[in-house]
């Protein structure tokens, strides 16, 4: 069924808006594969963004953990983070639709921040929402997207944090899709934001599985990549579903502990649901309630997991997993030291992961670490966490 | 009361339906039956009453606030059908719509939802995050329940999406005249009369005109354009969101609110 | 003669650092061209630098200046300067002269930062030396630093600034050169450190000569980098030294004004001196005293010019420019919103040198920036700037 | 008076030659002036007379800030030079050497430099930042002018450096016994001595050594390795800097310092 993985997906939201899902689908089938748009596109990604990210052999993680671990380095894309990839292409393919406008929301920063400047490459005005509590915790990539003339929107409504944002960005969205285009950033929302984002980020997996070979001469043996909506994950995995002898980790933020309130994992503690437009793993309660999500890390904290993720997950392709809070700050300092190397607080999910779970990757394994981003934005929360204020 | 008599009996009148919307529970259940008392009273024909969800992307601020208060205020689902079963004991004599979104239906499970809320007296359901697209099997759990599915058109629905949502609706289609989410608005637009046309020229389903609607005047012109009724919100939430301390003290001019409105829809065309 | 750049240059030092420095001389005569060396040093550029970087045209400069300009994309190479593609050749070479120990110094906290990757990719232990002033100006990159386990020093003599501390990195490695390796972070210093740091920062060059060939058939009309010490700008400018017809600028940090001592130019405001090992030209006082030199821009503020450097604007290969602060300022904002790109301080000299010399420039003419660095650093000074606190 | 006559007579007494070492002008000149009248009464054989420069990286923090202190006091090269002559007109009369950073020579010129030096009444240079590759341009001024170039040696220096290093130096050579930068410390170390006996193997020309000598001790166990004369100078500075309002205050004990160091240089080998 189109626009569906499995049973997740779908496109619920209000008639308002189906209008411009539609013309975004046409959209996109229409002009994605056009040599043009693939010309234009490429280019950008090479010279703006700078890939091929390299693939690096982390010696020190290889040394603490027996795998011969490789880090994929989407923390060099400019604006230090998987994020840009997307917003290149939408913005490249909202431009060529006649929009003049982007709207997004953001938690950690980064696709807000990655927003921005595609909006500048492509000379669109640039509109980010983003919740309270998100701007104080990331004062500074809001500080960038100012200064790259994005207009930053606080949002208040619930508890002012990134699943806030997304609703009143699907507000905004509906009173003007005639001339703007909303610049979902990761693999959420209704059909065909899923697919379109994931599309874009596949880049990663497509790199990585030929410098891998090239490296290896094989395929890997498994791939870790943190996430909530799934978008830098997909992106390094799709090129890999079909390899049946490629494990898959999806690790989600822990937060604190499983209890109640205090974790975002949402494959662990919640059932398939519908929110922002598609049916996915949702965190909520007995009444269908959206549960807020709780993690430090700003950009795995939603309560949602995209609806491709979703299906993967069910059917057992991918395996979800989890990092606690305690863990992850442990896997940045590891992972300053062994490898000079700052990770973001969400992709140190996927470090976590790797450097706590030896039962999972056996001696000599080949261990690939999509490194969606690096921790520049967490610097205050990581000094704080290390060193008291 | 059988919402389709209903309509056909005002249409006979040469009357206008005035509907309503509250999210119940807000900021209190025990004001909530005490301004549905209010509406009946003042007038209005039908009532949409809405189960507050955590995560309302069809609504503006207005009801984005009654959402969470009345969600602070510990609502239920199981709540609001509680609450209606008991305003018809009391005698509510008005067809109900239930509205909320589609996560609070799914997880009550389709069928149960339906036959709890016909059970509780509801006429119909009213789901602004589902699509006819994604319908078809609610459709059928509210079609055995003999509950209408009340669908959505807006100035963006093109005329293949107008044509297969004609198709499947009953009782009314909802007219969202405006591009957006729900909201008292000062001015209607005249995107909202041009729409009226269009949906007019494919069907004999009586048409509900609704978000933004503030005035007596827009009743009027709405009315004019060709609409079957009204729905009124977010404007009566806005007046008592301004006292939510003593709540109750607006109920007067609420009363006189709806009355002016209902008055509107009897204006002759 | 050995070491000397035509009359600039020499070792300058303290006979307790002579036997270091033939030390290091033989040791990279030795080291450097062996396959081994260049191989390790390779492989360390690609994956974990991330080389090659881009060379992005940037079509929003291309369209304020008239001329099709070229940005060499530095920012984008792991910690957002150049300097770690010089880091990383020292510490291996330290590594295999068999030390155990890195020190250095910092202003903008960049070339800190990149000692400190390096430290731990090679594993050594590091320490840096950083002006008490720079440190408070910098803090976000001191906290880098101590992330990634590096010891930072602070400097507290003279004015407190970099070149206080190049001061006491030397009087450090006086005591103890058996153990430890001073990784020189500029074209600065007595011979070999210009020598070796030029070539370690020559492959930005070597790249974008290819880069520009392939993208325009022909070498660029100009290229233009910033500088203090000058190993950016060298290491862009090496691979052109033969070619008269490319216009090479050096721009250096202006200050408030070219008067008294609100000034970092030193080609202006200076002659030839001795400092820090070796002659060049240097911001000096009547009676042969260092002044302390005074830009915005962390990275800029030294009182002296690299030997070559000095050597090559003597002769007039390299055309000797300068930014003021507040041009600086408003380039930064310019290029943030062109190009979506936000630009060190130090970089946006080289940008507001573009922007701001049309008469330099021709219509169409191909012109480079060296986009030596990212501005994440200065996101502080520039909130302050521009919005004040 | 002649330097290496000095040096002769004191070798013939069998006694070691004591150099204090003062930056001039620190905290101010007119201290520089009692301070270097008070040495010299303590019985200094030679005097190493420092001017300040903004970067003295050969320095530590004793004389880092005593440069510092002298600059801020608007002390300048030919202020020093002027003071010398003043010195030597009231009547000083040991052999002086002028300490200075080669920045501070250049930018006066180095011929100009030599014969003011010369007129000033000094009788040789010690640049430590000036090793003897860099020397040439220098030494032919100096000599020109009948000046030495002292020439320093380290425990890193090679066994090629130091027979390159003997061929050019004339007056004595400064033998730092210490890797590292000047400033007292507590224990000498092994390698001092051990270097002492490198030196005196390929040199007759007396041997100064210098850095970190801080009591009478050291100076006893140098000239027992083979030093003709010991340089001290950040032990003299540390005790009135730790007066600075009223340095004058520390003349007697830095008088009695300079009595005990002496006194050591007299002791039977
Ligand atoms: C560095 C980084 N990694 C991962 C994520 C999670 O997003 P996604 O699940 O779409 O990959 C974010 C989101 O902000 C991020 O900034
Ligand atoms: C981004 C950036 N550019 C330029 C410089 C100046 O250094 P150099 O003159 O060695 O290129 C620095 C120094 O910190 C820097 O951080």
């Amino acid at each position: 069924m189109k626009g569906r993985f499995g049973r997740f997906g779908g496109q619920y939201v209000s008639e308002v808006l189906m209008h411009a899902l539609e013309e975004l689908e046409e959209a996109f089938e229409r002009i994605y594969p056009t040599p043009e748009f693939q010309r234009e596109l490429g280019l950008l990604l090479r010279d703006y963004a700078g890939r091929p990210t390299p693939l690096y052999h982390a010696r020190g993680l290889s040394e603490l953990t027996g795998c011969r671990v490789y880090l994929k380095r989407e923390d060099l894309v400019t604006g230090g983070s998987h994020k840009l990839n997307n917003c290149l292409g939408q913005a490249l393919l909202a431009r060529r639709m006649g929009k003049t406008r982007l709207i997004t929301e953001t938690a950690a920063g980064q696709h807000g921040l990655a927003t921005a400047m595609a909006g500048n490459v492509v000379g669109m005005e640039v509109e980010i929402f983003m919740g309270v509590k998100d701007m104080e915790r990331q004062a500074s990539n809001v500080k960038r997207m100012l200064l790259l003339g994005a207009k930053v929107t606080p949002v208040s409504t619930g508890s002012g944090v990134l699943k806030d944002a997304v609703s009143d960005t699907l507000r905004e969205w509906a009173r003007c899709t005639g001339t703007t285009h909303y610049l979902m950033g990761s693999t959420v929302g209704p059909h065909p934001f899923p697919e379109i984002v994931a599309t874009f980020q596949s880049v990663i997996g497509r790199e990585l599985r030929q410098q891998i070979l090239e490296r290896e001469g094989r395929l890997p043996d498994a791939i870790v990549a943190c996430g909530s909506g799934g978008s830098n994950a997909l992106g390094a995995f799709r090129a890999f579903l079909q390899d049946e002898g490629v494990r898959l980790y999806f690790v989600e933020g822990g937060g604190e502990s499983l209890e109640a309130d205090n974790s975002a994992a949402a494959f662990r503690l919640g059932r398939p649901g519908v929110l922002h437009g598609a049916l996915m793993q949702l965190l909520q309660d007995e009444h269908g309630q959206v549960k807020p999500s709780k993690t430090r890390a700003a950009g795995l904290n939603y309560p949602g997991r995209g609806p491709e993720l979703s299906h993967l997950c069910e059917t057992g392709r991918v395996k979800a997993c989890h990092a606690f809070d305690r863990e992850v700050f442990e896997a940045v300092r590891t992972t300053c030291r062994a490898e000079g190397l700052l990770p973001a607080l969400e992709t140190a999910h996927a470090l976590a992961f790797l450097l706590n779970h030896p039962e999972e990757f056996s001696r000599g394994e080949v261990v690939v670490v999509n490194f969606s981003g690096r921790g520049d934005k967490d610097l205050e929360t990581l000094m704080r966490y290390f060193y008291g204020a | 009361m059988e919402l389709e008599k209903r309509l056909e009996e005002l249409r006979r009148r040469g009357e206008g339906a005035l509907m309503p919307h509250v999210y119940f529970g807000d900021p209190s259940p025990a004001f909530s039956f005490r301004l549905i008392r209010t509406l009946a009273e003042g007038g209005a024909d039908l009532l949409e009453l809405g189960i507050p969800f955590s995560d309302p992307i069809a609504d503006g601020p207005t009801f984005i606030a009654a959402c969470e208060r009345a969600l602070a205020a510990g609502v239920t689902p199981r709540g609001c059908l509680e609450a209606l079963r008991r305003l018809r004991e009391e005698g509510l004599h008005l067809p109900v719509l239930l509205t909320t979104y589609y996560n609070v239906i799914l997880s009550m499970g389709l069928g149960k939802f339906c036959a709890e809320v016909r059970r509780a007296g509801a006429q119909g359901l009213i789901v602004p995050d589902l699509p006819v697209e994604e319908a078809d099997e609610l459709l059928e759990s509210a079609r055995g329940e003999g509950l209408h599915l009340i669908f959505q058109v807006a100035p963006t629905t093109s005329g293949r999406r107008m044509e297969r949502i004609v198709g499947k609706a009953s009782g009314f289609l909802y007219v969202i005249g405006v591009e957006g989410v729900t909201g008292a608005r000062e001015e209607l637009e005249p995107s909202t009369v041009e729409l009226m046309g269009r949906v007019r020229r494919l069907t004999s389903l009586p048409l509900l005109a609704g978000f933004g609607i503030s005035r007596p005047e827009h009743v009027v012109s709405l009315l004019r354009a060709g609409a079957d009724g009204c729905v009124v919100g977010s404007a009566i939430a806005r007046i008592y969101s301004e006292r939510l301390e003593e709540p109750e003290q607006t109920l007067p001019s609420i009363s006189k609110f709806v009355r002016s409105l209902k008055e509107a829809t009897r204006s002759p065309p």
